[in-house]
């Protein structure tokens, strides 16, 4: 229990954000007039440097180093995540300013809660100590429930804050009842090793089990996979549109990441991944469920953002394909849950971006119908739509297609997995007619009545950013998977300390 | 298996009976989420959760000998108060707006 | 003997493309000029081969022109390459020569058509694709011709394409001609699978040689050939108007009369018997077949002479006889004397087209009325035209010394004196196509007398100002019908039965062809000479009843006749309703049976069921899906807690075998715990092997031999220390 | 990058030089697609100067690494097979930028639509030429988006049910396809991985994870799993063929694409069906293909048919000559089954002569269309007086269509139904004789022939309700409806020279595919009596063949690869 200095280092971006958090807390109460610009450039400029100081710290981290004895660890696969996060702070910032002014509903607190959430997740990426798992989660959380309910003029956003309010904390009770058990059963372990050492010994005793499957339950919760998924077409609905992506990108890519590292470090152990009753059945149940009725109830929805709510739900299950994967131990399984996941993050962030800006104040413009001829008005917009809806329904030369492609390319290493590929397959080709109503009505009708966007050129930026982030995956994916395979030695040196 | 105490030791309740009363706690907790309409009960019924698993882990790290249940319950302490807070705020805002605290009420966002 | 034939054909063809892409800006005068020249000059090249060259090279297989290579894949080469040998020859002499007299004719007869050009063009086009036909030195060389003329044939039936009627009748030239080609087709395919080559000279000597190949059995058990035979057979019927395809042909008459009598008199109808006579050694390899072209020809030539007795429209009538005179020589060649059908093609070309022209001219005077009622004592008004009719139906007729006599005649006798059938049985063919033919000749006599009374003797029956300008035809008109009607006199001395007077070289057609089509067929000359009186007394008789009866207009007895059977004679003048038949059988049934397919397979079957049916289903799933969202959020959380709750279930349910595998050697019987679900546990087995009750054995291991005869039970009982649970699993073996 | 690659990317390139041009400048687009395609087409011309056409395998191979991790491999290269096809997509693309009623009556967004045709053509090309598995299947998806714009955007009053029809239809096809190439890709992992364990020095070359053709066409699966993945592949080219009952997405494409995109998918999207069972499917599960071969050959033959006679009764031009190509391509999968030099020559010439002549007649009822504003044949009549040019020109690719000979349609329907005939020697000679009752070959060409007749039906019943008969309808007699001139009378110039020179001059054509074609039918007939000898063995390679030989497994590897995989 002896504490090093240097492990605050490691830890300096999530550190800055808060600080700069907090800063701008400070600041707030100092700013006079309606607009807080001021605050948002502020956030932003810290979260770029928080991406400097992860970036700068890849060199060091080539071998996993774990930090605070155990609490924390500091590798690539991590790194990445963490960059990938920051990036979704950075874009939410960029939109939000220009959002919310013209709805109406800035305030200052907003940006913090941005970076406070985004440091949550970075604590999620880290944590190998299920106490900091806890904490990540709910500051993410928590940071997640505030800026879904922000707008409070409108019902639906309280609404939605409500619903994923009260599931989240029912999650987190299961979570932290969960740990008890395993606590319990495994006679004081908590560290991830601690855990996977104890697997053969308490392996199949009943208490950790069930305490395993709650905190299964709470994470897969989070992820938003059938049948834990109902709170997110609401919550998603519900939010303010800039805070929909930021959610359906990061928070959920978040929960992933802290699933991979749990499955991979903590319960990842032979016993519990191999065996008939272990986790990659469950795993694979879910991910089958979540497919099929993540597209089936995305055919029909006229919202696009609830319609983009299913389909993120319908990509939580290609994710839990990669988990199963990771569950037979499959070469390569993390690292394409990680390109995956970043590809995701993007491709979402984008589409919701658009949406984002689409709308005028009193004029959401969240209907497929209300989108028609948006290619005449919006040549631009409409064309990063199109790139982000076909990555999404997987079709080449994008980051989605890439990213489906590696994931069943793995799966496809088991026998075990076949139907769940061939489910995939045929899941996508259900997405893409969704997607496709999409642009159909953003380029083959006729636009009802001129609307002007408002103008934004943070907005302008963000999505040129992303949509180029998307297509270079797309078609140079090779670099990202290198880093992505950085995880792969933390999982063989975590998996040499568990015996 | 549930760990014992040493046998003979008959000054201290057997660490099953606080396992019992947590589960009981969980049990009527997640009862109370699932059947209340009222939100703050439901609140409450969180809040028993929560506590649940305190009382679980204080037990657990008793008999174990290993404080760092002890040191996770005050976390868990925290967090409670800190999602209360939000909870709470929420379902001002959604009285505002609806003048209820009625869960079934709240249903604009459906299909 | 290498020759430069190419440029028989490339001339016209020439012509054609000049003329066709350039027509609208050539002055017309020089758009037939070009024409003419063209064919004129294919004309003197083929002369030229066809004297000069052909001679020496006759015995070596005759002229040889490779152009290039067309067609090579694997083993099928095919050359596009040109042979011109006797056979060859003649047919190039025919077309080259009343081509060329058929395009002067035109230039008359075409002069008030203001697509003047296109005309021509259409016309080269054909000489060339006819030429390509009889030059072809392969199947596939000869079926661009054979398609090609077919194609003319289709522009030119349609030439005045604003009439839809017209238009129509190229259509159904065309399609019935590709029906013909359809069989002509899998002929090529069927040689080749035999012979490996398409080459006719390269078949020819494979059958001459009697190749094992072509005599395989293949079908029916009929051999390879017989198969071939028949199949080109129904290509010829098509090209030539034969029974059953023969349909096309009167209809054809829609397209300027030219054309009648180049294409459908002269030259491309007769491209079937061309063929036939061109493949004769395959043909003699099978009887059979050649039997079944000798009774189709013979019908074809009674059942067509009886449609021409009532017909009322001028080419029309010469249509029917049209088809009737090829059935003659259809019957020649399927009774083996090909070079008789040879000659009767070649005589027929002159007076037959002799007679169009004469049907053309007579046209052009009455301002294109061809309805015989209307028409009658042209004889004074048209001598020239008048003059050539009547020595062209003298031909045609059979009577002596003019050309029809000496090649029907010979067909006849022919038909009398083959043996060919003999071999197989069938030696009655000969006689009834002979008796046929007979028929036949007695109709074409009286038919064409009736044409030729109702036309030319009695008074005029035309209305007044139709008769106020009739008018004899410009010279470039009568010129072509002069040189035909000689041709029509005197051709027939090409092939004198030399053989009567001990000096069979008279018949130099005949001398000249037999390296082709082989030797003449010998005939008992009695029977030939009983014949030859026989047929003239027939065509005298049918004249003589002609003119009692059509003589200056219709008689009463032929009014009598009809008004006794109006059934009848409506009947024939209705060409027996055949057209009607095939619509009924073929063309409707067809149509609707596509109608049908479209409406129930392709739409609804496959568009709605198969390709909506799963589409609806999804959507019907996803409406369906939307409806567990209820919008309370407790649903939601009870949806999770039952989530939980099933996870823990399906992870905790009982560790179980699903059964007990037994395996017995001997009287060892070796029991093993399937492995089904969570088999990996630690579990625990009560294993009792003889149904006693008592446990014999406690283990963890889940397998267990055992030895002990008879019928038992054996109980395991699977237990698992996680849950305590316990599960009983029995399985009955009998030992001997 | 080589001549291949840049040949490829061209095009592409061309796109986003489009997409940098203001939208207003439309001459600008048009010049600068026109450029681009028309030097893509002169680039391919190199392509057909440097051709040697006595060597079998691939030629001017391109080989750059894309993905190492996953041994994605951007390679391409050219053979007998994929010469033509390349040539007729960059001589079409060029003709359909051209055309001035490519785009149809909505004349608006030329830039969106050149750039959708330039990408597409990259598509194309790519397709065609990629030897990496990974490659092909990515231009192979990339097609599909560029066509979906065309249909949806410029097409017809039902293009949105159209165009997604189109996508979902392929898409079931393809993506099956991408599992069953992902299992070939991991099994071939394995063996590769085994190999180099066994072979040492002389295996070191090997990559372990390749998507690489040349190696994935020699793994030997075992008689089911030939059965699994040759079905996944086979239904995504007989959807693209396509191939009775999988056809009824072609119509409504057809019918409610712009001129130009019917022309593109007409001309060349549609060989990439037979394309894919010549290259892929049938080298690939050389088993299974020989099993299915009459199943295969049946439904091709009720294509001719059935296609042929759903034409006849069409009212609309479009969909009559859409159905015409479901019974023209029927000709091509029939050849290519025949499995002897004259089917499967003829069913390559007979792609490219489709390509031609129903490219031509697409791009004739675009005229029609745009002069009339109807494509129902009730409407039309007599139009050989009012256009004259058009009607010679249409004559000639009409009866191209109809397989005239001396045009281009003969000679691809002759050979197949030559090679059709004598298809029972082809199997027999490889010691494959199909003893069922359903293959009877001769029954087959017989049937296939009766095509001759039905095409001559409806084509020139088309015809004659388009051209002959009396000019009586007044909007046929209106002045709009005038002769063809200038770029229009240009293109179909050309496409006419195109099908009277295919027509009289195929032996250079076919001399430049026989190489390939032969080392077709040797390598499938080798690789078919393996596969049946070891029916039920593990996966394992093919000793090699003809192709690159580095590439290749020595014969030695294969049973240690076998053994590897019983354990």
């Amino acid at each position: 229990m002896n504490f090093k200095a240097e492990d605050l280092l490691a830890i300096s971006p999530l550190v800055l954000l808060v600080v700069i958090g907090c800063a701008i807390l400070v600041a707030e109460t100092f700013i006079k007039g309606r607009s807080r610009a001021g605050l948002a450039w502020l956030g932003v400029a810290g979260s770029v440097g928080a991406l400097g100081l992860v970036v700068n710290q890849w060199e060091g981290a080539a071998e996993a180093q774990s930090l605070f004895s155990g609490m924390l660890v500091m590798d690539r696969m991590s790194l990445l995540f963490d960059a990938t996060f920051v990036v979704a702070g950075i874009i939410t910032i960029l939109l939000s300013h220009d959002y919310m002014q013209e709805h109406g509903f800035e305030f200052g607190e907003f940006y913090p809660l941005v970076l406070f959430t985004v440091s949550g997740m970075m604590m999620v990426s880290h944590a190998t100590h299920m106490l900091s798992l806890i904490i990540g989660v709910e500051t993410m959380s928590i940071g997640a429930y505030v800026l879904t309910g922000c707008w409070r003029a409108n019902p639906r956003s309280t609404e939605g804050a409500l619903k994923y309010y009260l599931m989240g904390a029912f999650a987190t009770g299961f979570l932290v009842y969960g740990t008890a058990l395993v606590y319990g059963a495994t006679g004081g372990a908590l560290t991830y090793e601690g855990i996977s050492a104890k697997l053969t010994a308490v392996g199949s005793e009943p208490i950790f089990l069930v305490g395993f499957f709650f905190i299964l339950g709470a994470l897969v919760f989070k992820v938003g996979a059938v049948p834990f998924h109902m709170w997110a077409p609401d919550a998603y609905e519900g939010a303010p549109s800039n805070v929909t992506g930021f959610m359906a990108a990061g928070v959920k890519a978040a929960a992933f990441a802290g699933l991979l590292r749990l499955m991979q470090s903590a319960f990842g152990g032979s016993l519990l991944a191999v065996d008939g009753s272990g986790w990659v059945k469950i795993f694979s149940i879910i991910a089958v469920l979540t497919m099929v009725l993540g597209n089936l109830a995305a055919l029909r929805q006229e919202n696009i953002k609830r319609m983009l709510a299913y389909s993120s739900v319908a990509h939580a299950g290609y994710v839990l394909v990669g988990f199963c994967a990771l569950g037979l131990g499959l070469q390569g399984a993390d690292s394409s849950i990680t390109f995956y996941l970043i590809a995701y993050t993007f491709t979402t962030l984008g589409s919701f971006a658009v949406v984002t800006w689409v709308g005028r104040r009193n004029d959401e413009r969240l209907t497929v119908d209300s989108w028609a001829g948006l290619a005449s008005e919006r040549p631009g917009a409409a064309f990063a739509m199109t790139i982000f809806l076909l990555s999404l329904g997987g079709v080449p030369p994008t980051a989605g297609f890439f990213g489906k492609f590696y994931l069943f390319r793995v799966a496809m290493g088991s026998a075990q997995l076949y139907p769940l590929v061939i489910v995939g397959v045929l899941t996508s080709v259900v997405s893409v007619y969704y997607y496709l109503r999409i642009v159909v009505a953003m380029y083959f009708r006729e636009p009802v009545g001129q609307r002007q966007a408002y103008v934004s050129p943070s907005s302008r930026v963000a999505l040129l950013v992303v949509a180029l982030a998307v297509v270079a995956l797309g078609v140079l994916p090779g670099t990202v998977i290198g880093w992505a395979s950085g995880g792969e030695a933390v999982a063989k040196a975590v998996a040499a300390i568990a015996p | 298996m549930p760990p014992t105490l040493t046998p003979g030791d008959t000054t201290k309740m057997p660490t099953t009976y606080y396992l019992l009363l947590s589960f009981a706690l969980f049990v009527v907790g997640t009862a109370g989420v699932l059947l209340r309409r009222n939100a703050l009960i439901v609140l409450m019924g969180i809040e028993l959760q929560l506590n649940a698993g305190n009382l679980a882990f204080v037990a657990f790290s008793r008999a174990i000998g290993n404080d760092s249940g002890q040191v996770f319950t005050f976390f868990i302490i925290a967090l409670a108060a800190a999602e209360a807070a939000v909870g709470l705020a929420i379902l001002v805002g959604l009285y505002r707006q609806q003048q209820t605290v009625n869960l079934d009420e709240a249903r604009l966002m459906r299909g | 003997m290498e020759h430069n034939l190419r440029l028989i054909p490339l001339l016209p063809f020439l012509g054609a493309v000049t003329l066709f892409f350039f027509g609208r800006a050539i002055p017309r005068a020089w758009a037939s000029r070009i024409a003419i020249l063209a064919i004129g000059g294919a004309a003197l090249v083929a002369m030229d081969a066809f004297f000069s060259a052909l001679p020496e090279a006759a015995h070596a297989g005759g002229l040889h022109d490779k152009v290039m290579l067309w067609i090579a894949s694997g083993d099928l080469k095919i050359d596009l390459a040109f042979r011109m040998d006797q056979l060859s020859g003649v047919m190039c002499f025919i077309i080259t020569f009343i081509g060329t007299l058929i395009h002067i004719y035109s230039v008359g007869y075409m002069s008030h058509e203001e697509d003047y050009a296109r005309f021509f063009s259409y016309l080269n086009l054909f000489c060339a694709a006819m030429l390509v036909l009889v030059l072809g030195d392969s199947l596939p060389v000869m079926f661009v011709g054979w398609e090609g003329v077919g194609l003319c044939s289709y522009l030119l039936i349609g030439f005045w394409y604003k009439d839809n009627a017209n238009a129509s009748a190229g259509k159904k030239a065309f399609i019935t001609n590709r029906v013909g080609d359809f069989g002509f087709l899998l002929g090529t395919f069927l040689l080749f699978s035999a012979t490996g080559t398409v080459n006719l000279a390269e078949i020819v000597s494979a059958a001459s040689g009697s190749d094992p190949a072509l005599l395989q059995p293949f079908m029916g058990n009929q051999t390879l050939a017989f198969w071939a035979c028949v199949f080109l057979f129904i290509g010829a019927t098509g090209k030539s108007a034969q029974l059953p395809l023969y349909i096309w042909l009167p209809d054809a008459m829609a397209g300027p009369t030219p054309v009648s009598a180049l294409i459908h008199a002269a030259t491309m109808v007769t491209a079937g018997v061309y063929m036939i006579a061109r493949l004769s050694p395959l043909y003699s390899l099978a009887p059979a077949a050649m039997a079944l072209v000798a009774i189709v020809g013979a019908l074809t030539a009674v059942f067509a002479a009886i449609i021409g007795f009532a017909q009322n429209d001028f080419k029309k009538v010469l249509a029917y006889s049209t088809v009737s005179q090829l059935g003659f020589m259809f019957a020649a060649v399927g009774v083996g004397a090909f070079g008789t059908g040879v000659f009767h093609l070649g005589t027929h070309a002159f007076f037959k087209a002799g007679l169009f022209l004469c049907a053309g001219s007579v046209m052009h005077a009455m301002s294109n009325i061809g309805d015989i009622r209307k028409m009658g004592g042209l004889k004074h008004h048209l001598p020239w035209t008048h003059g050539v009719f009547l020595v062209c139906w003298l031909a045609i007729c059979g009577v002596p010394v003019f050309s029809g006599f000496f090649s029907k005649d010979a067909i006849v006798a022919s038909a009398f004196g083959t043996h060919i059938f003999d071999a197989i049985g069938m030696a009655w063919v000969g006689p009834f196509v002979g008796v046929m033919l007979l028929v036949a000749a007695l109709g074409t006599a009286f038919y064409m007398s009736r044409l030729y009374y109702l036309v030319f003797s009695g008074e005029c029956r035309a209305d007044h100002d139709v008769q106020h300008h009739i008018h004899e035809s410009p010279v470039e008109m009568v010129g072509p019908l002069v040189v035909l009607a000689g041709g029509a006199a005197i051709v027939g001395f090409f092939g004198l039965p030399g053989a009567l007077f001990g000096k069979p070289e008279l018949n130099l057609l005949a001398h000249w062809l037999e390296p082709v089509v082989g030797p003449e067929m010998h005939i008992p000359h009695g029977l030939e000479i009983g014949l030859m009186a026989g047929s003239t007394a027939l065509a005298l008789a049918g004249i003589f009843a002609a003119r009692t009866l059509f003589r200056g207009g219709w008689q009463p007895p032929v009014e009598n006749f009809v008004n006794a059977v109006p059934g009848f004679v409506n009947l024939v003048r209705d060409k027996f309703r055949v057209d009607e038949l095939y619509a009924f059988l073929i063309y409707r049934p067809v149509s609707w049976l596509a109608r049908g397919l479209f409406a129930v397979v392709d739409r609804f079957i496959i568009d709605t069921l198969l390709v909506h049916g799963p589409a609806k289903v999804v959507d019907t799933a996803g409406r369906v899906a939307r409806v567990f969202q209820s919008g309370e959020v407790q649903r939601y959380v009870a949806a999770f807690a039952i989530g939980i709750a099933a996870i823990v279930y399906l992870a905790s349910r009982p560790a179980t075998h699903s059964e007990l595998k037994v395996t017995q050697v001997a009287r060892h019987v070796t029991i093993e715990a399937g492995i089904g679900e969570a088999a990996s546990a630690a579990l625990k087995y009560e294993v009792d092997f003889d149904s006693d009750g008592q446990i014999d054995r406690k283990t963890d291991k889940a397998e267990w031999t055992y030895e002990g005869s008879g019928t038992y039970t054996i109980t395991v009982n699977v237990l698992d220390p996680r849950w305590n649970t316990t599960r009983t699993l029995k399985k009955e073996v009998r030992v001997d | 990058m080589g001549l291949l690659g840049w040949i490829t990317l061209l095009p592409l390139l061309g796109a986003i030089l489009v997409m940098v041009v203001p939208r207003e400048e439309e001459a600008v687009h048009r010049g600068l697609g026109l450029f681009v395609s028309v030097a893509t087409f002169l680039a391919s011309l190199l392509i057909l100067g440097s051709f040697d056409s006595s060597a079998p395998g691939f030629q001017m191979k391109v080989d750059q690494p894309w993905v190492d991790s996953l041994g994605i491999r951007f390679t391409l290269g050219v053979d007998g097979i994929s010469l033509w096809l390349v040539m007729l997509t960059t001589f079409i693309v060029p003709l359909t930028l051209l055309f001035p009623q490519s785009i149809g009556l909505r004349n608006i967004r030329v830039r969106e639509f050149t750039i959708a045709v330039l990408v597409l053509e990259t598509g194309m090309l790519g397709a065609f030429l990629a030897l990496d598995m990974f490659v092909f299947y990515v231009f192979w998806e990339l097609m599909l988006v560029p066509m979906y714009f065309i249909i949806g955007i410029w097409g017809g009053e039902r293009r949105l049910y159209a165009s997604i029809k189109f996508v979902l239809y392929t898409l079931v096809g393809s993506l099956l396809m991408l599992a069953a190439l992902l299992y070939m890709y991991t099994e071939a992992h394995t063996l590769l991985v085994a190999q180099k364990a066994a072979g040492g020095e002389m295996m070191a070359s090997l990559p372990e994870w390749t998507f690489s053709y040349e190696i994935l066409s020699r793994l030997s699966l075992p008689f089911m799993l030939q059965m699994l993945c040759f079905g996944a592949f086979a239904l995504a080219f007989m959807i693209k063929v396509p191939l009775f009952p999988f056809h009824t997405w072609l119509p409504d494409a057809h019918v409610e694409a712009p001129t130009g995109g019917s022309v593109i998918l007409a001309a060349v999207l549609l060989k990439f069906g037979a394309y894919g069972f010549l290259r892929f499917a049938m080298p690939m599960f050389p088993l299974a293909a020989y099993e299915t071969a009459p199943l295969i050959a049946w439904l091709a033959v009720i294509g001719i048919i059935f296609g042929a006679l759903m034409a006849y009764v069409q009212n609309d031009v479009k969909k009559l000559v859409a159905y015409s190509s479901v019974s023209h391509l029927g000709f091509v999968v029939l050849g290519l089954l025949t499995l002897n030099s004259q089917g499967i020559q003829g069913g390559i010439y007979q792609m490219l002569a489709h390509g031609i002549s129903t490219g031509g007649l697409f791009l004739g009822v675009g005229i029609l269309y745009d002069r009339r504003h109807s494509r129902k044949l009730d409407d039309f009549g007599g139009l050989w007086a009012k256009m004259p040019v058009f009607a010679v020109m249409f004559l000639v690719i009409v009866l191209a269509s109809g397989g005239l000979p001396g045009l281009c349609g003969f000679v691809g329907e002759f050979l197949v139904l030559i090679g059709t005939f004598n298809a029972k020697q082809g199997w027999t000679a490889n010691g494959f004789p199909h003893d069922t009752m359903f293959w009877n070959p001769i029954l087959m060409a017989a049937l296939a022939a009766t095509a001759v007749i039905l095409a001559a039906m409806y084509l020139l019943m088309m015809y004659q309700k388009v051209m002959f008969g009396p000019l009586d309808k007044p909007e046929n007699k209106a002045a709009s409806m005038k002769d063809i001139h200038g770029r229009e009378k240009f293109v179909f110039a050309v496409i006419v020279a195109a099908a009277i020179f295919m027509g009289v001059m195929p032996a250079p054509i076919l001399s430049r595919t026989e190489a390939s074609v032969n080392a077709f039918m040797s390598t499938f007939s080798d690789r078919l009596k393996e596969s049946a000898r070891d029916r039920d063995a593990g996966p394992h390679f093919y000793p090699p063949y003809y192709g690159d030989r580095q590439a290749a497994m020595p014969a030695a590897a294969a049973p240690i690869a076998k053994a590897e995989v019983a354990r």
